[in-house]
């Protein structure tokens, strides 16, 4: 495995932008639209199947069809390769974050209910702190797919 | 001997699955084949689990007004299935894994059949 | 407060650890190792709070997320849990610090990753001991799994083959258990460790219970390369860098062991089983027959890692044995014996990580140079471990061979005692041949020696060399305060229901 | 059981010959220095150890428990007359062999001297300790050690045969060690106790006569290897490759002698007089010792190499001791107890003569003996004591020893014995005359003119021990009381423990 002067020089080679219009403008325009239903997907896991996992995978699908459709290089913007495994571990802390914030505020590790937020009753008080569980699996799950992504690329 | 088999059908079918992925981990040579040999494997009990919560004439455990709450029998056991949401991911993880081990593989050796790998080790 | 968060505290922070790392090695590289360092440390320090805690105070139950027990997970931190945790973080932190170097010198590319992989193993394992809910124990059981996967796979050109097989085998091992809990749960309602010890008694139809609790076995077994389940371990060990082999084997399999003392002593009563069922005979004629064929295969091995893979085999062997005996002695032999197979064999690997920085090989034949002037204190740690290994009184290893012999006498079980007595022929043997290449000039001049390694040796570095002294001078310890650790720590953990 | 006093002096003794292995390794630039460290450790052990004798001799015993290894034993050291007597021949001819060691490797040019200080000390520690040891387990303790620290000895040489040599004292002597262990697992789990008491403490509780000879085999096959009985001896004769001072301490006074010492506390101490006769283990153990008092003196004669034919010799008068053991008889039990010292101190002679002949002429093989009486008189003056001693002639202590284990015979009625002991009298002087034959009466050979005397400090101790075993021969109660404390130890053995030692006035 040879390594480039700088990573991912080899990823930038091989995924150049899409040679015909109509698929680097189609995923333009569907690249929003999924990460719509992706983040609509992810807010209702409560009620409705769905929750952090779905809700990450898409996002990650809507990030890879730009990737293979405006080319690697070009949609570093939207998601630049260094950031994928830091943004994972990112995701991480704030599932671990909260944990450990239950436990400083008295209750056990992932006890929602000692949270300090006066104006929620326990029930309420548990289904937002589920949301901040979410928050940083969609955000791992996300950044893991697109990790996963680039360094199959860069070889 | 009709209503063992009636009774049992689901588990005779996992019987069945389970061997064959045992099987295929044991006898094919090929690694890929292996990797599909174990998702089988873990599929198999996976499915266990879930047979095990089954309940004559119950309905999947969303409150459902037309049902009283207090009536244990007309709703399915949910934990086997939330736990098996968790295996269903850890499955995920370690077909991923092998995944990635098989494509470091591949690219060293340019092949996938055991006993190739195992003379371009010697 | 903190006492009571603490069985909780050493799998989180070992797994905040593992998520801080990457994002800590942006900043600078050596940090990584650093954190990891201080991690370990932190949690050793906690477990060993925790002991103290557990021996005078009492046992610590902790309900994650305020969930009652037979609902929510309860982290148990019992005498058992308390003293696996001490030696399984005291040892992770001598084989991290040891690793600082080993890590630079064969790892290629960033290191980030071997310290992160580390600390999800190390949060894996200490979750294993910790928890008291069978199947949260499968969840840390896999992540563990995966980490040392992953881990072995970074080592020479046929780690990732070898680790490949390790993980089809490990995959099955952990779909046998979660089979085997399938039927347990089926027939008791609930996950608990202590609920389902209490619930059981109390059910009809055994049969389930007992296919479940062999499938559970079988499961563990293979996580613990007992004899036959033990395809996998040579290759994984060997082809794996020494500094993953450092930290994998003294601990992965204890931790195994661990799960299966929990299986066979605390969630059915040992009593019932040795007299109803064959398992434990099964467990006990398996340790024997893998410790006579470890130490076989150990002797006619020509390098070094692989030879202590087989060795492990057999030391596992003795653990079992141990288990197989149903018995408080064997409960105290099986015990002891994991505490110090650990540390012996993490002073033996630690030593073949100096010769392999230091030399670039571990092959005995090639063993030129009389390393007792070159490499002094890694030969001594060398020699003290392996007269350990044999079982010779003033060290470690003796005295739970001393156990698990005395046990198997009780129940005047005689195959044992001899099986007992020519593995530890064997062990002698293919230590011995190692002694003597380190300290006798050799007679023949071997085929091809690279002379140029020969006057190019110096000592290990100072940060190699701390953790390989400090183990073995555990070992002397160990020898001489065994009585006492036996009593205030052992005795305890004997479950009530084993009469003597 | 008479009052036990707790005092540090034992442990002292066992610390201080292991005390001076650091000190010796560290000084390894200072030939002088180091061996100021291996005599300072001789002189302070049998200092120590003399110094407990009248407490002995009058009935006190003194124990130390050093810790507890596993809940209800300890390591502990209890100097009781038997442990004492052999802690007293030990040290005392340490000195001498620390001195004659100290000319034999220089005069050798022997390299690695200071590994070879290192483990002498560490042995001598061990067999201190084996000596002193109050219960079962601390015994196998210092017994594994022993065996540990003699390896670097046998292999001092480097050459191939002392690595096969070498090889092959380990397998025997780690096997027994096992053997031993598993022995003392089932002795504990029998009788849940291990200390020694005279008279054995396995009387009540050995059931049926299967376990007994079991068990009393695993015993005697652990200890016996040390002790050279015939099936397990032929690590003794390989071991001879190692240096002469080696053979001459370990292999006839501290390694062999602790394997004997091992059957004394066994025969005597854990099965105990009345258990044997129960069971019948008399007879297995004298008929193994006579088998091998013969088979070791037929060997000894077709054997050319000199040490070699010694450490036949030494098998066969070390089966001497394990006979009188098992006769079962007052005399007898105190007659070998006498053979152990006596024997120490003729045989030591004869090895440092050997080492003499070989330093100063080379000269390994008895055909090539021819005339060396003339060349070196002292050296042969003191090899004729010790051969005529160990053929029983009177003046020469191995005739007392040789009186009372012929006495026993007779008073225990076991005639064949007696026959045993007369027979092998004879073969001694069968293997031992024609080497005097050829030093005094053949004309010299070529290569001897311009030689004279080995050096001093190796001639001096060989003296010194022949006139001892005189002067022990014509007053056995001289110096160090040995003929009081055996007939202490014996009668408190055959009494099963009932006499108190106090009436040992001296």
């Amino acid at each position: 495995m040879i390594e480039h002067a700088r990573p991912f020089d080899l990823a930038a080679e091989r995924c150049g932008p899409s040679s015909s219009p109509i698929i680097r403008i189609a995923s333009r325009g569907l690249a929003p639209l999924i990460q719509i239903i992706g983040l609509y997907v992810f807010f209702h896991g409560h009620y409705s199947p769905g929750g952090g996992f779905q809700g990450g995978v898409l996002l990650a699908a809507s990030i890879i069809l730009l990737r293979m459709g405006l080319g690697f290089a070009n949609t570093q913007t939207v998601m630049p390769s260094g950031w994928t495994v830091p943004l994972g571990a990112v995701g991480g802390l704030i599932y671990i974050g909260t944990g450990f914030f239950a436990v400083l505020c008295g209750g056990n590790f992932l006890d929602y209910g000692v949270f300090p937020m006066p104006w929620l009753d326990p029930p309420h008080l548990h289904s937002y702190g589920i949301l901040f569980i979410e928050v940083g699996v969609t955000l791992t799950v996300m950044s893991t797919l697109v990790a996963i992504f680039d360094h199959l690329l860069d070889g | 001997m009709l209503e063992i088999i009636k009774g049992y059908y689901a588990y005779f079918f996992l019987v069945a699955v389970f061997c064959i992925g045992l099987f295929g981990m044991m006898v094919k040579r090929n690694l890929m084949k292996k990797v599909m040999g174990m998702s089988m494997v873990q599929s198999a009990v996976i499915l266990f689990w879930i047979v095990s919560a089954f309940k004559e004439g119950a309905t999947v455990t969303v409150l459902d007004p037309t049902r009283e709450v207090e009536n244990a029998d007309l709703y399915l056991n949910p934990l086997p299935h939330t736990l098996m949401l968790t295996a269903i991911v850890v499955a995920v993880v370690t077909l991923g894994v092998s995944f990635a081990l098989l494509i470091v593989i591949y690219r060293r050796y340019r092949t996938l059949e055991e006993p190739l790998l195992l003379e371009k080790m010697q | 407060m903190m006492t009571s968060h603490i069985p909780l505290l050493i799998p989180a922070s070992f797994l905040l650890a593992a998520l801080l790392i990457p994002l800590a090695a942006l900043l600078w590289r050596r940090l990584s190792w650093l954190l990891a360092v201080a991690t370990t440390g932190l949690c050793f320090f906690y477990a060993v709070k925790g002991l103290v805690h557990v021996t005078t105070v009492g046992r610590l139950h902790y309900h994650l997320a305020g969930w009652q027990p037979p609902f929510g997970i309860e982290f148990v931190l019992d005498p058992l849990s308390a003293f696996f945790s001490v030696f399984v973080t005291g040892v992770a932190l001598l084989a991290l610090i040891h690793a600082g170097r080993v890590v630079a010198h064969e790892v290629s590319g960033v290191d980030m990753g071997f310290y992160s992989l580390a600390m999800l193993l190390l949060a894996g394992l200490s979750g294993m001991v910790v928890t008291g809910d069978l199947f949260n124990l499968y969840v840390f059981l896999e992540i563990s799994a995966l980490a040392s996967y992953a881990l072995i796979a970074r080592g020479d050109p046929r780690a990732p083959l070898s680790a490949f097989r390790y993980l089809t085998l490990g995959t099955t091992g952990a779909a046998f258990y979660l089979l085997g809990l399938a039927f347990v749960y089926m027939s008791v309602g609930s996950l608990n460790l202590a609920d389902v010890s209490q619930l059981l008694p109390d059910v009809g139809d055994t049969r389930p219970v007992l296919l479940g609790l062999s499938l559970m076995v079988l499961g563990i077994g293979l996580k613990m390369a007992l004899f036959p389940l033990h395809a996998w371990l040579a290759d994984a060990y060997t082809h794996a860098s020494s500094a993953a082999t450092a930290l994998i084997a003294p601990i992965g399999t204890k931790v195994a062991a661990y799960v299966l003392l929990r299986l066979m002593f605390f969630l059915v009563d040992p009593q019932y089983l040795r007299d109803q069922t064959p398992l434990p005979a099964i467990v006990g004629c398996l340790g024997a027959a893998g410790m006579l064929w470890g130490s076989i295969m150990a002797m006619c091995q020509k390098e070094l890692k692989r030879m202590l893979a087989y060795s492990s085999v057999a030391q596992v062997g003795y653990i079992a044995l141990g288990i197989g005996l149903a018995s408080p002695l064997g409960f105290i032999g099986a015990t002891l014996h994991a505490l110090n197979h650990a540390c012996m064999k993490a002073c033996l690997f630690l030593v073949t990580g100096n010769f392999r920085v230091r030399l670039g090989h571990s092959t005995l034949p090639r063993l030129v140079d009389d390393l007792r002037r070159t490499m002094p204190w890694s030969a001594a740690a060398f020699t003290a471990a392996a007269i350990s290994m044999v079982g010779l009184p003033p060290l470690a290893g003796f005295f739970s061979k001393w156990y698990l012999v005395l046990g198997s006498i009780q129940q005047s079980n005689w195959v044992f005692v001899a099986v007992l007595v020519a593995s530890s022929l064997l062990n002698a043997v293919y230590f011995f041949r190692v002694l003597e290449r380190l300290y006798l000039t050799p007679l023949a001049p071997p085929g091809d020696t690279d002379v140029a390694t020969a006057a190019a040796t110096r000592e290990a570095p100072a940060s190699m060399l701390a953790p390989t002294l400090v183990l073995a001078c555990a070992l002397l310890v160990l020898g001489i305060f065994n009585a006492w650790i036996v009593s205030t720590f052992i005795n305890p953990m004997i479950p009530s229901r084993l009469g003597w | 059981m008479p009052v036990t006093h707790e005092s540090v002096i034992p442990l002292l003794a066992v610390l201080a010959p292991l005390a001076a292995i650091p000190l010796i390794l560290l000084s390894s630039r200072r030939p002088n220095l180091r061996e100021f460290w291996t005599l300072a450790a001789a002189f302070t052990a049998c200092g120590l150890v003399l110094s407990l004798l009248p407490g002995v001799l009058a009935g006190r015993t003194v124990a130390y428990d050093i810790l507890t290894i596993s809940p209800g034993i300890a390591l502990s050291l209890r100097v009781d007359p038997t442990g004492l007597f052999f802690a007293i021949i030990c040290s005392s001819l340490w000195i001498l062999t620390s001195f004659y060691s100290i000319g034999y490797v220089r005069g050798a040019g022997e390299k690695k001297q200071t590994r070879y200080f290192a483990s002498f000390a560490l042995c001598i520690g061990a067999t201190l300790g084996i000596a002193l040891s109050a219960n079962l387990l601390s015994f196998v303790i210092f017994y594994e050690m022993l065996s540990l620290g003699t390896y670097p000895l046998v292999i001092h040489k480097e050459t191939r045969e002392s690595y096969r040599s070498g090889r092959m004292y380990l397998t025997y002597a780690l096997s027994a060690g096992l053997l031993l262990i598993v022995a003392t697992a089932w002795t504990w789990t029998l009788a849940h106790n291990l200390d020694f008491r005279p008279g054995g403490f396995l009387g009540g509780v050995l059931a049926d006569e299967g376990a007994a000879r079991a068990l009393f085999l695993l015993f005697i096959a652990g200890v016996g290897v040390k002790a050279g009985l015939m099936p397990l001896h032929s690590w003794l004769p390989a071991a001879m490759v190692a240096p002469t001072p080696v053979s001459a301490l370990l292999h006839a006074v501290a390694v062999v002698k602790s394997g004997v010492f091992g059957v004394i506390r066994v025969a005597g101490f854990v099965f105990g007089p009345a258990t044997m006769q129960a069971f019948g283990l008399d007879t297995i153990l004298a008929a193994v010792a006579a088998v091998t008092i013969i088979l070791a003196s037929v060997i000894a004669l077709r054997q050319d190499n000199l040490k070699k034919r010694l450490a036949f010799s030494t098998i066969g008068h070390l089966s001497y001791i394990v006979l009188g053991v098992a006769l079962l008889s007052p005399e007898g039990f105190m007659g070998g107890l006498l053979h152990l010292a006596n024997h120490a101190t003729t045989k030591i002679a004869l090895f440092f003569c050997a080492g003499a002949i070989y330093v100063n002429l080379h000269k390994t093989e008895i055909s090539e003996l021819d005339g060396i009486g003339k060349v070196m008189p002292w050296t042969m003056a003191a090899f004729t004591v010790g051969v005529l001693g160990l053929s029983g002639v009177p003046p020469i202590n191995a005739f007392v020893s040789k009186f009372y284990l012929c006495k026993g015979a007779v008073s225990s009625g076991q005639l064949v014995f007696l026959a045993v002991f007369l027979a092998s009298g004879l073969l001694n002087m069968a293997y031992f005359f024609p080497i005097l034959h050829r030093a005094f009466f053949r004309p010299g050979g070529a290569g001897l003119h311009g030689h004279g005397e080995a050096s001093p400090l190796m001639v001096v101790p060989i003296v010194i021990v022949a006139v001892l075993s005189l002067v022990l021969g014509l007053y056995p109660n001289a110096l160090v009381h040995f003929f009081d404390l055996a007939r202490g130890i014996s009668q408190s053995v055959m009494a099963g423990a009932a006499a108190p030692l106090a009436g040992l006035a001296p």
